[in-house]
């Protein structure tokens, strides 16, 4: 059965290619149901997999998959081909199954969209990509999956691209993503030099051929294009801007695909990190420092998907704090975690703006727990979880992660601490703002107003769209279970991910009494934050001594990369187009084109149209050529 | 073995150069068509003096080929003269300098 | 293997026999060509019911003698516009070939005289045939020169024509004799006449299958430019053709050679088809038999000729273009390709003949339709156009007419 | 044949000469008669002298054969071709258009003949052989070993030959024709009333 692991890439792939060219045809709801059944049904045999894969004994927990030889150049041999191992797998578990539910999620929010058959089309590719990428066997698998989610990413966020906003938010993530995978591409050339292979198996088992300072450099190479992808420090901007995209995009970018690509290398490469620990601490501290100043934006924000945006940022600069310290399993757990509960929240503020009628300014809302119940308790949900409510998965796995961390650096625990309090704290306020209060929508927003909508009536959505918060309000609750502390019969996905990950694993070795220690202390945290956010969101709408500009803005740093690079660039074209461009370019190619105009017209007199004086020159080259076979016969 | 082949040869040169010579000078697209002619005659004399001289028959081949080419040559560049002077007064080559550059 | 006469070198004997050949064979081809007017003369009279030259001589048998003494001392006139050094050669451009393949005809067997062997026959070239071929594709030079230098409009057209029509039939020709060469397995004459020798069922005429025959003999008229192919001199059309402007002593000469031409070919077809000087000899006198039935032979073919003058019509040009383009040439195609055929194998043969066949008819369909579309075109572009305007015209005439009445 | 060779010299050379000034007569006939009909006719004198060098040279077929297609047929289309063109007007050979175009031909004629002169002094490696076998076999006539090198060894040349013949044909013919669309047949029509 594990053989069928080829399908799982390929349903997605065959929904694309069926949609691309007849997806007009097929028309409206079709086209989403067969998406999203595709993506199901590879959801359905990555299950099968998984069980079959599990089935095995945990050392023979591996399987490689080698489809055509794709490119053969000296020694460098590419094949396609996949490789399903635990970790490869549980990614590709989540990411279908997340995907499967946004899916059906977007075939109701998508619903009255004009373009709903290129939209379907676009998310198969990019699931497709996303699969591509995490079973990839091989560094060039992994990075073409890696290009396609790049570039399907500038689809879906440049998807309303008749808005100059989506379109500048497409190139801009278009842009940041090309950074990293400069960076990606040179740790290949890198590891292909020093390995002779990109094979992910033969370039770990070669590991030892490899200088630290080298491992270092390809480390920290890749980690550039993880940083790129998953939007850490200082490459984060795009994933702001990219809430342009419809909203099930944002879902599927945070929550399943995309951003989790980086985390996803880094526990792959956890090889090479385990040897290079600078790169391990860099990737520790950028991810620690992105958590904090993500949690800060976030607490600023208005705009409903932007908290979400720099919530998610925060998240994943957790997950590499984990990854940085060696706590792997901890890193895939949060991001499994985080995935449910921020699809969750994902999708809750879809139904949201869809009810608001694509009003995303959390201080126009209020008051929604009355007519959106549902949306309303699965945000809540959400917001619990990742704030780490005890019990909740959130809880679990960012507790966790804090351990973790803490057995590494004291410093970071405090930093990555305080972003939880943060974190339990501005989802709080987001829902406060949106769900609880006065209903600040009816007044502000009259019927008959300037932008045409009438009187809001706003509600839970159809079952295509609840039941999918359903099921992942499900999830928020109970996936900690997968990976409980305490003892070690709990820790499933630990056991689970242990021939991956298990020799390179940094464990602090705690006892039960310093488990439950933090786990009381997380517990205390995330009510702190709770408690903050219901005493200062309950009731009160603007608060600025709390929301600063510098925090609204971002702490500049676009504002400062705008200025830095953009407007230099800027500057640097002018000046290449009006100076070297205009003066040394063109002149040349003009210098060039009139030394040709002029000999052409010194030679065109050659060509004089008599018949005569061309058979003279050929009698003369006869001639000459006679007198050449003279001196060399006659001696 | 009569005459030495360097007689033949040089008699060949000779035909070729006054066939050169008058394509060159002659205006009239017939003559010059003439002087061509004569110029392959010459060729063709060579090949015939060289086939005696080795004992091979491949030169005499080659005359052959060269008499059914300038037989297809003849005809066809006879109707593209015939083509154009259908529409002009003289067989001067200098009238036809349309193609200049 | 060739004349016996050179087999010991070359001496002074040697040279005088050969140049007494040559002169022989130039003086009784010149009386021969006196009497053969003087036959032609006669016998059209008798064919058309006169009597003919009667006055010089016994018979009027001098009165070719006489007609050539007469042009002798006739004015020369030369056109002003002619192109006088052309204009003079021409005659003779006519009359060499005429003489020069006769050279090739064997007249006879091998005779001894002051122990030198020799042939009776001018040469014996290897390329006997070719020479032939060669020789009446130069005859066209005659007409053609004296047409174009006489500078004059009627000699003009004349001589393009025969010239046309000379190269027409030479295609056919040439086929027609690759049919003999084919079956005797040489191109010298005299070994063709050798191989035809066995017995009657071995001449050429049976044994290529009696078509090539007929088409040389066509052919070979029409480059006579003898009735009924003798459109060069069409007198309605063209006056006198290519010699209009010729007289005296150079139109004599035209004269000449279009008889010498005619004793020639007729020589040649009983060379190459009715076994030359073959025929039954006798003790007495052996080299005089083959001789005669040669002459006898030839005689024939002249006869055959002057009758052909009397009985038939002139052909239009383009039916004498399209006898000779359209019919005799692939006639003569695909009968030397069946005859190559069957030298290879029965079954070849037969199917190669078949294949013919099926050409033929495919010839025919397409000249067929060609004319027709022809046709068309001509009715839709010229003459049907007038048609067509002269009916409007009438037309309109005709309503004119009835408006007035209408008025009325 | 010991003496034979010996007694045909002086006939040989006599014909070489003879034939050697008809060709080179007639050559610069063609090169500097002014009237085109007149070129033709020297050319054919130049193509009879050639053809007596082939018999000289035992090419006795290809003699015939130059007499056949050369002055039976290339000839002919030529003076058929100035005839019908009308185009048998003298050309004036003082006249120059291109002043140099004469001297600088002249002089490559006359330094390109001077090279072929001394390169046919040289000694040349005459030792190399086509596959096509022997100009006198035992016996064999001209015509015969001519043909069979022709139908074995360059029977695919032999026929590719018999396409281009057919090619030209065709090209020719099509050249030829006048142009049958209605609107220039009128033209035509008028040009040629003009013409004649």
């Amino acid at each position: 059965m594990i053989r069928a692991a080829f399908l799982i890439p390929l349903f997605p792939l065959l929904g694309y290619a069926i949609l691309a060219p007849l997806g007009r045809r097929i028309g409206n709801p079709l086209a989403g149901w067969i998406a999203t059944l595709l993506v199901a049904a590879s959801f359905v045999t990555t299950i099968v997999v998984f069980v079959s894969l599990a089935g095995r004994a945990p050392r023979n927990r591996s399987y490689t998959q080698n489809w055509w030889t794709w490119f053969s150049v000296d020694r460098l041999h590419v094949t396609a081909g996949i490789l399903v191992d635990p970790l490869s797998l549980t990614m590709a578990l989540f990411v279908t199954g997340v995907s499967t539910l946004i899916h059906l999620y977007s075939i109701g929010y998508m619903e009255h969209d004009g373009q709903f058959p290129k939209f379907f089309m676009y998310l198969n590719l990019f699931v497709a990509s996303m699969l591509l990428l995490v079973l990839g066997g091989n560094f060039v698998m992994t990075f073409l999956g890696w290009e396609g989610v790049g570039v399907c990413s500038y689809f879906l966020i440049a998807f309303w691209f008749d808005r100059p906003s989506a379109a500048s938010a497409g190139k801009k993530a278009m842009i940041f993503n090309r950074i990293g995978d400069a960076g990606f591409l040179l740790a290949m050339f890198l590891i292909f030099e020093r390995t002779g292979s990109l094979q992910y198996q033969t370039v770990f088992a070669r590991l030892g051929l490899i200088g630290e300072p080298s491992l270092v450099a390809i480390a920290l190479l890749l980690f550039l294009g993880a940083v790129g992808k998953s939007a850490q420090l200082p490459l984060y901007p795009w994933l702001a801007d990219a809430m342009e995209g419809p909203t099930p995009v944002s879902a599927l970018i945070h929550a399943a695909t995309m951003v989790t690509a980086g985390v996803y290398l880094m526990c792959r490469i956890n090889p090479i990190l385990y040897r290079a620990p600078d790169a391990a601490h860099v990737v520790a501290i950028v991810g620690g420092l992105t958590a904090f100043l993500g949690a800060t934006i976030a607490c600023a924000q208005n705009d409903i998907k932007k908290i979400l945006a720099y919530s998610t940022i925060s998240q994943l600069g957790f997950m590499f704090m984990a990854a940085g310290v060696g706590a792997y399993v901890a890193a895939i757990f949060l991001m499994l975690t985080h995935a449910f509960y921020k699809a969750l929240l994902f999708l809750g503020a879809g139904s949201v703006i869809h009810a608001m009628n694509d009003e995303q300014d959390t201080k126009a809302m209020g008051g929604l727990r009355k007519v959106m119940p549902i949306t309303a308790i699965t945000f809540m949900i959400a917001w619990l979880s990742i704030g780490g409510f005890p019990l909740l998965s959130g809880f679990w796995s960012k507790g966790d992660v804090l351990t973790n961390v803490y057995g590494f650096s004291p410093a970071l625990y405090v930093l990555g601490a305080l972003t939880a309090v943060l974190t339990a704290y501005y989802l709080g306020r987001c829902y406060m703002l949106v769900f609880s209060g006065e209903a600040r929508w009816v007044e502000a927003r009259p019927s008959g107003d300037g932008r045409g909508h009438g009187r809001l009536d706003p509600r839970d959505p159809s079952w295509v769209m609840t039941l999918p918060l359903v099921v992942l309000g499900f999830c928020s609750v109970f996936g900690g279970l997968i990976n409980l502390p305490f003892h070690p019969n709990f820790v499933f996905l630990e056991r689970w991910l242990n021939p991956v990950v298990g020799r390179t694993l940094f464990n602090p070795h705690l006892g039960t009494g310093a488990q439950v220690l933090f786990a009381v202390v997380d517990a205390v945290l995330a009510l702190a934050g709770i408690a903050l956010a219901f005493t200062l969101w309950r009731t009160a709408v603007n608060r600025p001594e709390i929301e600063p500009t510098f925090l609204q803005r971002a702490w500049y740093i676009d504002f400062g990369y705008d200025r830095l690079i953009a407007r230099t660039s800027t500057v640097m074209a002018g000046v290449m187009s009006t100076v070297v461009d205009n003066k040394i370019i063109d002149g040349a190619v003009n210098g060039v084109a009139s030394v040709f105009r002029t000999s052409g017209g010194v030679v065109r007199r050659v060509q004089t149209g008599y018949v005569r004086n061309y058979a003279l020159g050929i009698m003369a080259g006869a001639v000459l050529l006679l007198a050449y076979v003279l001196t060399r016969t006659v001696s | 073995m009569s005459v030495p082949a360097s007689f033949y040869l040089t008699l060949s040169a000779l035909l070729f150069s006054i066939g050169a010579v008058g394509l060159l000078i002659r205006r009239n697209v017939l003559v010059m068509f003439m002087c061509v002619e004569l110029m392959l005659n010459s060729a063709n004399l060579a090949f015939i003096t060289f086939a005696r001289e080795l004992n091979d028959v491949g030169g005499q081949i080659a005359v052959f080929f060269v008499l059914v080419v300038a037989a297809a040559e003849v005809v066809v560049g006879l109707g593209i003269i015939v083509a154009i002077f259908r529409r002009r007064v003289g067989a001067t080559a200098d009238d036809i300098h349309v193609m200049k550059g | 293997m060739g004349d016996p006469l050179f087999a010991h070198g070359v001496g002074l004997a040697v040279l005088i026999i050969a140049i007494v050949k040559v002169v022989v064979v130039f003086a009784v081809l010149m009386v021969a060509v006196m009497l053969m007017i003087w036959m032609e003369r006669k016998v059209i009279s008798d064919m058309q019911n006169r009597i003919g030259p009667n006055r010089a001589g016994p018979f009027g048998l001098l009165q070719s003698l006489a007609d050539g003494i007469k042009l002798f001392f006739k004015e020369d006139l030369l056109p002003d516009k002619a192109d006088r050094v052309v204009f003079r050669l021409a005659p003779y451009l006519t009359l060499v070939p005429a003489f020069l393949i006769f050279t090739i005809v064997p007249i006879g067997g091998a005779v001894d005289i002051a122990h030198h062997a020799f042939d009776l026959q001018v040469a014996d070239p290897p390329m006997g045939i070719l020479f032939l071929l060669a020789l009446s594709s130069v005859s066209v030079y005659g007409s053609m020169l004296a047409g174009w230098s006489s500078g004059s409009k009627y000699p003009l057209l004349g001589s393009v024509r025969a010239s046309a029509q000379m190269i027409s039939y030479e295609a056919a020709m040439g086929l027609a004799v690759a049919a003999v060469v084919l079956e005797d397995h040489t191109l010298s004459t005299r070994a063709i006449v050798a191989a035809q020798s066995a017995s009657v069922l071995h001449w050429g005429v049976i044994q290529t299958g009696i078509v090539p025959f007929l088409i040389f003999w066509v052919a070979a008229t029409a480059e006579l430019n003898r009735p009924p192919f003798d459109l060069v001199e069409g007198e309605q059309e063209l006056v006198g053709g290519f010699h209009t402007e010729y007289s005296s002593i150079r139109f004599a000469l035209f004269y000449l050679a279009e008889f010498m031409n005619m004793i020639t070919m007729s020589a040649i077809m009983v060379t190459l088809f009715f076994g030359g000087p073959d025929g039954p000899g006798f003790h007495f006198l052996p080299w005089v038999w083959p001789i005669l039935w040669f002459v006898g032979k030839t005689f024939v073919f002249l006869y055959i000729y002057i009758w052909i003058r009397a009985a038939l019509p002139r052909l239009r040009y383009d039916q004498l273009m399209d006898l000779g383009w359209k019919r005799l040439i692939p006639l003569a195609l695909g009968w030397l390709l069946i005859i190559a055929a069957f030298r290879v194998d029965d079954v070849w043969g037969f199917a190669v003949f078949a294949g013919c066949l099926l050409a033929a008819a495919a010839l025919g369909q397409s000249i067929r339709v060609g004319q027709r579309r022809r046709q068309i075109e001509a009715e839709t572009t010229g003459e049907g156009r007038a048609a067509r305007a002269a009916k409007q015209v009438q037309l309109r005439a005709l309503a004119a007419r009835s408006e007035e009445g209408g008025a009325r | 044949m010991g003496h034979l060779v010996l007694a045909a010299t002086v006939p040989d050379a006599v014909t070489f000469a003879i034939a050697a000034v008809i060709t080179v007569t007639g050559a610069l006939g063609v090169v500097l008669s002014r009237n085109p009909v007149h070129a033709a006719l020297m050319l054919i004198m130049t193509l009879f002298g050639v053809a007596v060098l082939f018999v000289e040279e035992d090419a006795q077929f290809l003699a015939a054969v130059q007499v056949i297609v050369y002055a039976g047929a290339i000839v002919v289309l030529f003076l058929f071709v100035i005839m019908l063109l009308g185009v048998d007007r003298l050309e004036s050979l003082a006249a120059e258009p291109m002043p140099a175009q004469r001297w600088v031909a002249l002089g490559l004629g006359v330094l390109g003949l001077a090279e072929i002169v001394l390169l046919s002094r040289g000694k040349w490696p005459l030792g190399a052989h086509s596959v096509a076998g022997t100009v006198n076999g035992a016996g064999q006539q001209n015509v015969s070993v001519l043909g069979k090198a022709l139908f074995t060894t360059y029977l695919l040349p032999f026929e590719i030959t018999s396409a281009l013949l057919v090619i030209a044909v065709i090209g020719a013919v099509v050249l030829a024709r006048r142009p049958r669309t209605a609107g220039t047949a009128e033209i035509e029509d008028h040009a040629e009333a003009e013409d004649t």
